[in-house]
């Protein structure tokens, strides 16, 4: 398991490439480390823009039958969602993004929890399995 | 932050991003572009994504607005080089790049923006 | 698992389906149509679905990601042969399949992409 | 009456090709045929998937007044689902599906009942009448 900042544009571009080692040692094909990375991307980037900064835990999985996967969370003591439904409604944002975080990487994953509180911070859990 | 380069090829401005890009340097790029095409009065630009290998939504918005500035600045954009996996996750992402047009390659980009300037010169 | 052949016919791509399509199929087609689109430098898809007696709502999603995906690298796609029991269903199904070309057949399709091909060309 | 596991994409096929037989048994037209078989291709998969995994039984029923039909009950014990009006909005997701499975099934038959328990599972019954 690996944590970073997520303090930083430079942050975001580190954790890219933390994801991507990950996805290639649970051996994903090139589409789903290409889309493992893409969440990564977005979700680091939401923890910095609108979490006001935190960090990102990389980790290697196995389900039950033994299949590799790779595990990102994101945490932040930003401001928290206040309206879940409507932050995850494609093509919404709160800011000057295109809205296609959180929805668009929803699809991109195999598993997504969004834990919030507001006032207390964002966390959100996403797990993508090698098929 | 690294900036990445813009090369003048002709009437055409050829960006080749070669590497990890950050928000910052997205950003410095659109300028630094739309700076050049008023400069050089350049009529085509190729932004060459081969080397890339993830575009987030914020490097798809790049293309979007590069291609709609560069349309206001009388210069038609390009993109080449797109990988496959780029192509599906984009897709499941959301983004549909209305208004960017693609090509496979430097080589087929440089036709379709030679094409185009013939049909817009109307010779 | 099954997989679905993609024939080459001239710089078309044809994907004729003729199994029972199940979850994964369509996740492997979507990608190694993808990888030989960039590989041929395909300009059109054909997907003829003559055969397909269903589509639900996730095959239905994998002809819009086709074509979305598939407009990213430069190439037009046109899905033939839809059943009209198939085409009702959709319709009641609220599947749209907006962004989708259809043609009756084959024939039809290959026209449909042959005509869009000489208009990008100018010539 | 016939009863199928639900526990693999491949299954959503096999049940399919079930329900098209049992289609032409109630002498549906084909068009009827295509909806109830994409109606179990919809409730299957959402079984499969949201469900965990369950089973798909198929019987062939007739009504007070001798008209044939197709009855399909797709049952699993996965975490069922809170909010039922919200399932069966059309274009809602919890996944990354296009939420049509639900609203659009029960458009492409004549019955359809959902009984689900928060951590117990969810049961969905569907008929359709040859006309
Ligand atoms: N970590 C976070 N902390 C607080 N708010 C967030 C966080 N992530 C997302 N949001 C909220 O959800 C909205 C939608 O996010 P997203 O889909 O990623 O789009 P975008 O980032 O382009 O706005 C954001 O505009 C913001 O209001
Ligand atoms: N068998 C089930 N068990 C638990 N939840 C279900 C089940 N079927 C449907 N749901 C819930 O209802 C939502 C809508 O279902 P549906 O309309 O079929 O769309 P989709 O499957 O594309 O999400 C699902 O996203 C899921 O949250």
């Amino acid at each position: 398991m690996t944590s970073a900042p997520v303090t930083s544009n430079d942050d975001v571009v580190r954790i890219r490439q933390l994801v991507r080692k990950a996805a290639i040692e649970a051996r994903m094909s090139i589409v789903d480390q290409t889309k493992i990375v893409t969440a990564a991307s977005e979700l680091a980037r939401n923890a910095f823009v609108h979490g006001g900064g935190g960090t990102a835990t990389v980790e290697l999985v196995s389900n039950a039958v033994g299949r590799a996967g790779v595990r990102l969370v994101f945490s932040d003591t930003g401001p928290g969602i206040p309206d879940i439904p409507l932050a995850l409604t494609e093509g919404w944002t709160s800011g000057s993004g295109l809205g296609l975080g959180l929805s668009g990487t929803r699809r991109l994953v195999d598993e997504f929890d969004l834990a919030t509180e507001v006032g207390e911070g964002t966390t959100v859990t996403v797990t993508k399995w090698a098929r | 932050m690294d900036r990445v380069p813009i090369l003048k090829i002709g009437d055409l401005l050829l960006v080749s991003i070669q590497i990890d890009l950050q928000d910052q340097t997205v950003m410095v790029l659109q300028e630094d572009l739309a700076d050049r095409i008023v400069k050089t009065g350049a009529r085509g630009v190729i932004i060459d994504i081969t080397a890339v290998e993830i575009v987030d939504s914020f490097i798809g918005r790049m293309f979007s607005t590069i291609a709609s500035m560069s349309r206001l600045l009388d210069a038609e954009t390009v993109v080449v080089g797109m990988r496959p996996a780029v192509a599906i996750t984009l897709v499941e992402l959301g983004l549909s790049l209305g208004g960017v047009r693609t090509a496979l390659d430097l080589e087929k980009g440089m036709q379709l923006l030679s094409r185009t300037a013939q049909s817009t010169d109307g010779s």
